[in-house]
């Protein structure tokens, strides 16, 4: 959606690297130098989806700014996978305060960069759901309002999956989680009213806002870089697969991820200044089924006798997805 | 800096944590046979090839289509590919046109006089090779390569054997044949014209060879009995097509019938349409879907204005005119008369019922077998007779020019090596890269790109080439279609999606390797591999 | 140069001489008016090269102070109360992380029943944080100190706390001497931190560590504290050299030589205490008094050399922990661990109860006689808690405590026997 | 030491009066500490602000219970509050008012008093006349320069100068001195009176 598609057909527009392409129109990730910003040896699931969101997110963003990039994390997974001492798999500047108050430290990064000039680093707030649309919500609302110069990047796996997967406000509905089990008459996450932080973010009118997907990886790349070279609150959400918490295979991360942006449950958008201006339109729709019954999280919705009606609510979300996003061509 | 004790630590240190213990399962990079690759008969390396057309470097791709193949300018305009009845794409949108891109590189490679490879050292052994056409010149430029003398014997006065007397110009020009048959010369190998071997022992003998490989051609038409008058003008297929090639072409008149239903029939009635017959007509005893022609010629025969006579047979010619029954199938699909019966005007009726081979210069070779008209061999294309090889129309096989130039390429492999005192072994065919192995998601969507062809009213006038080439813009879009089945091809994605860094680039043309040391084995690399170059292996402990 | 100035502003424009780089502010009484100034000076860029930061919480203050600070940059907040408690989680992590930011508290209550007024409660609640918690006796100190502070901060890499009793010190018009741009450069060096976030020399700050190493930085942070013991009064007489005045150092004694009485108390309480003390003496009673200026680290050596040879210690404090009694006074008895003086506690001012010389003469008074409980009430309406425990006692749905005092003193004011309306 | 309460209602700058005070004592040398009674007034809410004047630093920080001077901004507090608590009749009392003691009820109160010690002046309607708004506490501080004799007026005009700038300081600080000229003529009208 955002990048010109290229007519290079045995590789596609859709693979990370391309051979026939010239280096500089090659996705960041299939560079031979590229920064590996968060290295090997960390303590991941396999198959973890922001394991690879925030390498993609931070590589990208390292490239867009001539390796100028300083992160700062929140409590999470991420956090914890990635810097138990006496090792880190940070290749940057890095840092972990709390697991609220990633975007108020960022903010404070951007003002003494301001200040003492900082050599041109620019700042990037990182956490997973919970410290994002849950604990860390007040102080990433002040960010976006006072417009203080630090791109948010939310790796989204949709429960807290460091304490052992409980449920957060991103949860979907349906979901099992070690606080919404599947048991009772109405199995698994509440049918809430959501809790939509990238529109959250666009009613802050901050300058940028986009959601992103580990699937669909030059899309994220150019979302990123065109944050990057954005000032001002930036958001960006990307959703992250977790083989742990949602039960998959993690063979399956970047395919479940896929196939949550096609069948319209995760819509990917860009928005200025409030205003969406851009939004990829889904290429193969899928019946959100295609994508529940990957995950056991979902498992009580199938079985000797399908949950129907559970289904076909799930779906209506998606299908409310493609109508206000506009998913599908005209 | 002076760091803080334990809050603080330095860049990237977790290199020291060897996480590849955490794997039970391991990412190998494989190599997968494509099916393209599985169904030549010629054995062509076509995904090889197709991936240096694709990065537009055609010479390689060249190089590497005529190590298997040396007339890929031929091949690519008369091959039936059942590359492309294999290939995976059909199941995305149509198949890649192989074909074409290798038509393509044929005649760029004509077009810049490329040399074909020059041949291995002298190996001091002497092959001779009975008959000039496609599986004797296969054979023929394979050894040549090895670095043995070897001469074709030819008994007609041109090269090419069914190529030239079995192909019409309007689908195979003569330019291109007499190319590339030259470049085969041109690298050795002696060619004697008019040369017909009628004992194959004493040729042998009288020219000191080591061994033989024996093609030759079934240029000999199958006769059916249709009692006829006097004035009835009927000739067969074989001897009409062959007269193309003389000075003078055959007179066949304005009403012209050809009785069969194989691609030589089609052959045939195209040639007297552009030999000026107002009328050709195809008279064959089944119906469209059991008639061994290939559609593609069919459906331009039709619409070149060849009429087809489908479930008739013919009973009797008399002067101008043909006595056809009709026919219809039985409940195992055979046709059974019907006693019903019509008229048909005709100058001349040809007969286009199949061909056999001239078997005599193989009388009396010891240990020898013949069955059914052709020779029998073993798994190395041997016959009976220790150092005497026979392959294309002579052998029990289907008859096409693929079929003999890859007969002609592996009887090659046989003779050297048993002019070496050995037995080729063939490598160990890799597993098939069938599409439930392939990551399709990956590959946009890119439908085949349709060749040029000819206006019908100069098709009906000429025999200027039906089928126009590809150029190179729309060439290389083609290659690009190719999945690269079960072949990695550089799309960096398993690089890409290893959450660990595990996967290591080597760089342009080298490939990727695993780093074990930080490899989980979630496999993610090998379910997002688009073409199916990763497998995943269990531990062993 | 001297000022008849209010606290806030004298803290202020003490804040400002020492070249903050990043000021973060979030309202809450009694420490408004000193992020109010700086804001203004900010503004009118009299503060150069510093960026003020208005935020949505006291968690977010110092969230961003946190960052800036790691970043390199000279990182100033403030609050009081409840503030302090909504920050406590990145109280904790300031610390922990070694990060030099300066905080002053404007010292009040911590609610229910919420209460603006002045006591200790606040950033005694944090005392085991890992900060440095000065106590400002006079505004003139609160104005000073802060110029200790971001020096000792730096020096050890640790953060620090100036406590001012909100109101009595923070809102109270007084003559402070604010001194010249040039002093406090010679005082206080540009900040060169320990660590910092830098793109050229990439670190990770803020690693997970597990039981191997927890312990030792902990106990590092404890060793920071230690070596803080050498450098306040090291700083202190660096300061006097350079400003001429006394401000700062672990405790100050006042007429403590031959006094057999002698009271401890921090902050504004001791200049009430030193007037009380000096009429005392007048009427040739041996008393003197011992501030302590450094609550965190606790300087125990100094309080049991400065109290060892008195009959009885009374210690007077603004905090209370509920169950136990004092909390200034626990460290007290420690220091004097050993000896056979008596130290009493007197809880004072809770809630901005005031604090008058004539209960203080009179508690003091009673000391010598040595007709003190171990832990005493100072001004505690007796009769009214009374009253209240019995109600509780004859009803179970009594309802709340604080409203039912209130109208409990309203009805003693008016003359109307409780219960008559 | 010299301790001055001062009551009036939250607007009424009752605040800025002590502190205005404190400057003029510092002005002249003297140690001085103003402070409000701190709480969570409101506009119109009573409110009481102290300052304390001496020789020598001031140490104590309890209220002022026991003032040796009081200031009334605001006539409708007398009979709302005990503004007089702690005052002993050695004390002196200034009070915003065109009308007297013994118009304001206040006739037998004061009784015990040194009549040279108490007076009233029409504060709002001096700072009606010379600064447009009803503000009192400028002249109020100018009439108790004249009663107390605790600080001279130069120095007082001076903290109001200090307090508003410009021309709402020069207005108010002629409000104050026609306060105090007014109260120096009461008290000199008194001295003959005696």
């Amino acid at each position: 959606m955002t990048q010109q598609p290229v007519k290079f057909y045995q590789t596609g527009t859709f693979t990370v690297g391309n051979r026939l392409l010239p280096g500089d129109e090659r996705a960041v990730q299939a560079n031979m130098r590229r920064t590996n910003s968060l290295n090997s040896g960390h303590r991941a699931c396999q198959g973890c989806g922001e394991a690879l969101g925030a390498r993609y997110a931070i590589d990208a963003a390292m490239q867009a700014t001539g390796n100028r990039v300083i992160a700062i994390n929140a409590t999470g997974c991420l956090e914890v996978f990635s810097t138990p001492y006496p090792e880190t798999s940070w290749q940057i500047p890095w840092m972990h305060s709390l697991f609220g108050n990633a975007a108020a430290v960022a903010a404070g990064v951007a003002a003494a960069l301001r200040i003492k000039g900082g050599k041109g680093a620019k700042v990037i707030a990182q956490g997973g759901d919970g410290g994002t649309t849950d604990i860390g919500f007040g102080c990433l609302s002040g960010m976006f309002e006072r417009n203080d110069d630090v791109l948010y990047i939310c790796y989204d796996n949709e429960a807290y999956m460091n304490t052992g997967v409980q449920r957060s406000s991103a949860t979907p509905p349906a979901a099992r989680t070690a606080t919404t089990m599947s048991v009772g008459r109405h199995p698994g996450n509440v049918f809430g009213t959501g809790k939509n932080v990238p529109l959250i973010a666009m009613a802050h009118h901050i300058p940028y806002v986009a959601t992103a997907s580990v699937a669909n990886l030059r899309d994220l790349e150019a979302k990123v870089t065109r944050a990057m070279g954005v000032s001002g609150a930036r958001y960006i959400h990307i959703h992250v697969p977790c083989p742990l918490g949602w039960g998959s295979q993690p063979a399956d991360t970047i395919k479940i991820a896929r196939l949550a942006v096609e069948s319209g449950l995760f819509p990917l958008f860009e928005a200025v200044d409030g205003e969406v201006t851009a939004r990829y339109q889904l290429r193969r729709r899928v019946p959100v089924e295609d994508y529940l019954r990957l995950q056991r999280r979902f498992a009580h919705l199938f079985g000797a006798t399908p949950d129907t009606q559970t289904i076909a609510a799930i779906q209506a979300m998606a299908d409310r997805n493609v109508r206000t996003f506009g998913l599908e061509a005209a | 800096m002076k760091k803080p004790f334990a809050i603080t630590l330095d860049p990237g240190s977790s290199l020291a944590n060897h996480t590849g213990s955490w794997r039970n399962n391991r990412p190998v990079y494989v190599d997968r046979l494509p099916p393209c690759n599985n169904a030549c008969p010629a054995g062509e390396n076509i995904q090889g090839w197709l991936y240096h057309a694709e990065s537009g470097d055609y010479r390689k791709a060249w190089e590497e289509l005529v190590t298997n193949n040396p007339l890929p300018a031929c091949m690519g305009r008369v091959c039936y590919h059942p590359c492309e009845t294999a290939c995976n794409r059909a199941t995305l949108d149509s198949a890649v046109g192989i074909h074409a891109v290798e038509r393509f590189l044929g005649d760029e490679a004509l077009r810049q006089g490329w040399a074909l490879p020059a041949p291995a050292a002298d190996s001091g052994k002497r092959v001779l090779v009975v008959g000039a056409g496609p599986s004797g010149l296969s054979a023929a430029y394979q050894l040549r390569r090895m670095g043995h003398a070897v001469t074709i014997a030819e008994a007609g006065p041109m090269t090419g054997g069914m190529m030239r007397f079995g192909i019409p110009k309007y689908r195979l020009p003569r330019d291109i044949l007499d190319g590339e048959i030259k470049r085969i010369a041109d690298l050795g190998v002696e060619i004697k014209l008019n040369s017909r071997v009628d004992s194959i022992l004493e040729a042998m003998t009288a020219g000191r060879y080591d061994a033989a490989f024996l093609a030759v051609g079934a240029h000999i038409a199958k006769r059916a009995y249709i009692p006829a008058g006097g004035a009835a003008r009927i000739l067969d297929a074989v001897s009409v097509l062959r007269g193309m090639e003389d000075t003078d072409q055959p007179m066949l008149g304005r009403r012209v019938v050809v009785y069969g239903g194989g691609n030589t029939a089609l052959d045939v009635a195209r040639t007297a349409k552009r030999l000026g017959a107002s009328e050709a007509i195809i008279v064959y005893r089944r119906t469209r879907e059991k008639m061994p022609a290939h559609d593609f010629e069919v459906q331009e025969a039709l619409e070149e204005g060849i009429m087809i006579k489908w479930l008739s047979t013919i009973k009797r010619m008399e002067d101008a005119a043909l006595t056809v029954e009709k026919m219809q199938l039985d409940d195992q699909g055979f046709p059974q008369p019907t006693g019903e019966f019509e008229t048909l005007e005709a100058d001349s009726l040809v007969l286009a019922l199949g061909q056999d081979v001239d078997l005599s210069l193989l009388d009396k070779v010891p240990g020898l077998e013949i069955a059914d008209g052709v020779v029998k061999v073993d798994r190395n294309m041997m016959t009976g007779h220790a150092g005497i090889f026979a392959g294309g129309d002579m052998v029990p096989s289907e008859r096409t020019v693929t079929v003999a130039i890859g007969h002609g390429k592996k009887a090659a492999r046989n003779i050297d090596a048993w002019l070496r005192g050995g037995k080729y072994a063939a490598p160990e065919k890799h597993e098939l890269a069938t599409v439930e192995r392939l990551n399709t998601w990956y590959y946009t969507d890119a439908p085949q790109t349709v060749q040029p062809a000819l206006d019908i009213a100069r098709r009906q006038s000429s025999f200027d080439e039906v089928v126009g080439g590809l150029d190179e813009r729309n060439a290389q879009f083609e290659a690009r279609r190719c999945l690269s089945c079960g072949n990695c091809f550089e799309c960096d994605n398993c690089y890409g999606v290893c959450p660990d860094n595990a996967v290591i680039k080597l760089g342009p043309g080298r490939r990727f390797e695993f780093n074990y040391d930080y490899c989980k084995g979630c496999g993610m690399c090998a379910a997002e591999c688009p073409c199916g170059a990763i497998a995943m292996v269990p531990e062993t402990i | 140069m001297l000022k008849q100035i209010e606290g806030s502003r004298a803290i202020a424009e003490a804040v400002a001489l020492c070249r903050p780089e990043v000021i973060c502010a979030y309202p809450i009484t009694p420490q408004t008016h000193i992020v109010e100034a700086l804001g203004e000076m900010v503004k009118k860029e009299e503060i150069e090269h510093c960026e003020f930061i208005n935020v949505e919480s006291e968690f977010a203050a110092l969230s961003v102070a946190i960052g800036s600070s790691a970043a390199g940059a000279r990182s100033y907040t403030a609050t009081a109360s409840q503030g302090i408690l909504f920050m406590a989680e990145a109280v904790y992590n300031a610390a922990g992380l070694g990060l030099p930011i300066v905080m002053t508290i404007g010292n009040r209550a911590i609610g229910a029943p919420i209460n603006i007024w002045n006591d200790h409660s606040d950033s005694m609640s944090m005392r085991d944080a890992g900060w440095i918690q000065l106590f400002a006796e006079t505004n003139q100190e609160a104005a000073d100190l802060h110029i200790q502070a971001f020096r000792l901060a730096e020096e050890l890499s640790c953060p620090v706390m100036v406590c001012v009793d909100g109101f009595i010190l923070t809102h109270a018009y007084d003559r402070v001497d604010i001194p010249t741009q040039q002093q406090v450069d010679a005082y206080l060096p540009r900040f060169e931190p320990v660590q910092i976030l830098d793109v050229d020399e990439p670190v990770s700050i803020g690693a997970m560590v597990g039981p191997d190493a927890f312990f030792e930085v902990r106990y590092l942070q404890h060793h920071k504290q230690l070596m803080a013991l050498d450098l306040i009064p090291r700083l202190a007489d660096e300061f006097r050299q350079k400003f001429g005045r006394d401000a700062g150092g672990l405790i100050r004694s006042y007429r403590c030589d031959d006094a057999e009485t002698i009271v401890v108390a921090l902050g504004s309480l001791v200049g009430t205490i030193k007037d009380a003390v000096d009429g005392m003496r007048e009427a040739g009673h041996r008393i003197g008094v011992v501030s302590i200026c450094s609550f965190r680290p606790f300087p125990l050596a100094a309080v049991r050399a400065a109290l060892v040879r008195a009959k009885r210690v009374v210690v007077v404090e603004k905090c209370f922990a509920v169950g136990i009694g004092g909390i200034v006074s626990d460290g007290v008895r420690k220091a004097l661990a050993g000896s056979q003086v008596p130290t009493y506690t007197a809880i004072a001012g809770l809630g901005g109860r005031p604090v008058t010389q004539k209960s203080l003469v009179g508690l003091f008074e009673s000391a010598q006689g040595d007709a003190l409980e171990q832990l005493n009430f100072l001004d505690l309406k007796r009769d009214v808690v009374e009253r209240e425990i019995a109600r509780g006692r004859k009803q179970r749905r009594a309802g709340p405590s604080a409203e039912a005092i209130l109208r409990d003193l309203r009805a003693l004011r008016s003359g109307i026997p409780l219960g008559a309306a | 030491m010299f301790q001055v309460r001062i009551h009036g209602r939250g607007g009424q700058g009752v605040v800025s009066a002590a502190e205005m005070l404190s400057i003029a004592a510092f002005d002249e040398g003297r140690f001085a500490q103003a402070f409000p009674s701190f709480g969570s007034e409101r506009m119109g809410a009573p409110v009481t602000a102290f300052c304390r004047i001496d020789d020598r630093e001031i140490r104590t920080r309890e209220p002022v219970n026991e003032p040796d001077a009081l200031i009334v901004q605001d006539p409708t507090l007398l009979h709302q509050i005990d503004l007089f608590s702690g005052l002993s009749p050695a004390g002196y009392i200034l009070i915003n008012s065109t009308r007297s003691f013994d118009e304001l009820g206040l006739g037998d109160f004061l009784r015990g008093f040194n009549h040279r010690n108490v007076c009233t002046v029409p504060a709002t309607e001096l700072a009606l006349k010379y600064v447009g708004r009803p503000l009192p506490n400028a002249a109020l501080l100018g009439g108790f320069a004249a009663i107390s004799g605790q600080l001279h007026f130069e120095s007082v005009a001076r903290a109001i100068e200090g307090k508003f700038s410009g021309k709402v300081g020069q207005a108010n600080a002629a409000a104050a001195r026609e306060a105090y000229e007014a109260v120096l003529a009461a008290r000199t009208a008194e001295t003959a009176h005696a």
